[in-house]
């Protein structure tokens, strides 16, 4: 089981849910997340394929092929927007 | 909370360098930002600034408010990076990076960078890549309240 | 005094503007001066900002403190000249220029420039451009006060 | 008779006045000038002479071709040096 925190545009997405709990099942890499949220959320899912919204562990962008494991701190990043251009 | 941390908050003596990168709900005032950054060195002879306020339009639409939501912990990360960069990748002396969360009102006050420096040119280089880089990596999102509902804002698409 | 100035003087409406350029011997708060700008337009989202202040250092020697003397006149209307030019040529909203002169104790404000614009960009280039502009063309002049006696300082041999 | 405004050094290198009154004798422009501080003032005429020092007729930097007239604001103008670099 892990927990996903969200934010902005993602947590709208969820239904306005501050968190995901989720089993990972097939896999503990960040690839086979995407996958789990994907089957949930698909509106997620779409953005996360297209990396529109990224994944990180513990507070650093992950690569797809990095390892998930017990009492990381995931979460997903829509595109971000400090202040004003 | 991480040992480092917890040492800071018990020690006064560093206290400074902790509130030279916050994110806050709470206003600011530049002149106190200044006095936190002027402080820490008298060979300051040019200090660059860049404030980001919230503006009443945005790509053409009308905007009444903002709020501003980030990503506790990550968000000061990436804000103590980007000060520890702009401090040695230009030479400058002390660097400050302050943003707000929450609701802003237009024309408050969003985002301050100090770049303190012996020079000017080092500050202006420290200043602006400093917001250009908070920009790019601070895990903060806005969302704009128009009169046709709320938007959360994609600057970098 | 020309009757443009005694119009001014007369009309406080118009009272903001000429507080936008200024040579005076106090010092100044930077949240005061932005009150200022900011107050003229709600389109404003990014200013940048110049501060000089007296360094402990030039050029190598002990520096105890600095005299800046003003041509009166001629300085304001050269500062008039690069707030102008500045709206102008750089498409920002508002500049605001301001010197002061008299002596100035090490770690004091000297100089303060504030563009304002819609975006950062433009607000960085015109802040960058007057500050540059201002040492070029404005007659005020230097006296440091040094360990080893006074000196008129030459920026521009 | 003309009043120059003196500032930073070239007050100093006239003995700490803030003005000069000279008399016009031969030619009423610019260059006549100089050469009438130069005489009485040559340290002052030969940082004129290199152009470190500047002269303004009503606020505006003068070309040495340029009269003067009576009630012109004339002031000798040493190297700007506008707050800190």
């Amino acid at each position: 089981m892990v927990t996903i925190q969200l934010f902005g545009m993602t947590k709208m997405l969820a239904g306005n849910q501050g968190t995901l709990s989720l089993s990972l099942h097939d896999g503990k890499r960040v690839k086979d997340l995407v996958s789990v949220i994907d089957a949930a959320y698909p509106k997620i899912g779409e953005l996360l394929q297209k990396k529109k919204v990224l994944v990180s562990v513990n507070q650093e962008i992950a690569h797809e092929d990095l390892e998930v494991n017990d009492g990381d701190e995931i979460a997903l990043l829509p595109p971000f927007a400090g202040g004003n251009r | 909370m991480s040992l480092e941390q917890v040492t800071k908050a018990d020690q006064p003596a560093t206290d400074d360098e902790a509130m030279l990168v916050r994110v806050q709900r709470e206003d600011f005032s530049i002149d106190e930002e200044l006095k936190r950054v002027r402080r820490r060195s008298k060979r300051i002879g040019g200090i660059a600034m860049f404030l980001g306020t919230a503006r009443d339009r945005s790509k053409g639409k009308d905007v009444d408010g903002i709020t501003f939501e980030h990503y506790e912990g990550m968000a000061q990360k990436k804000l103590r990076e980007i000060r520890e960069r702009a401090i040695k990748d230009f030479g400058v002396i002390e660097v400050l990076v302050l943003h707000r969360y929450g609701e802003i009102t237009i024309g408050e006050n969003i985002v301050l960078i100090i770049a303190a420096a012996e020079h000017r040119a080092e500050a202006f280089r420290a200043c602006q890549w400093a917001i250009d880089e908070l920009k790019q990596i601070t895990p903060i999102w806005k969302l704009e309240h128009t009169p046709e509902g709320e938007v959360w804002v994609e600057e970098h698409p």
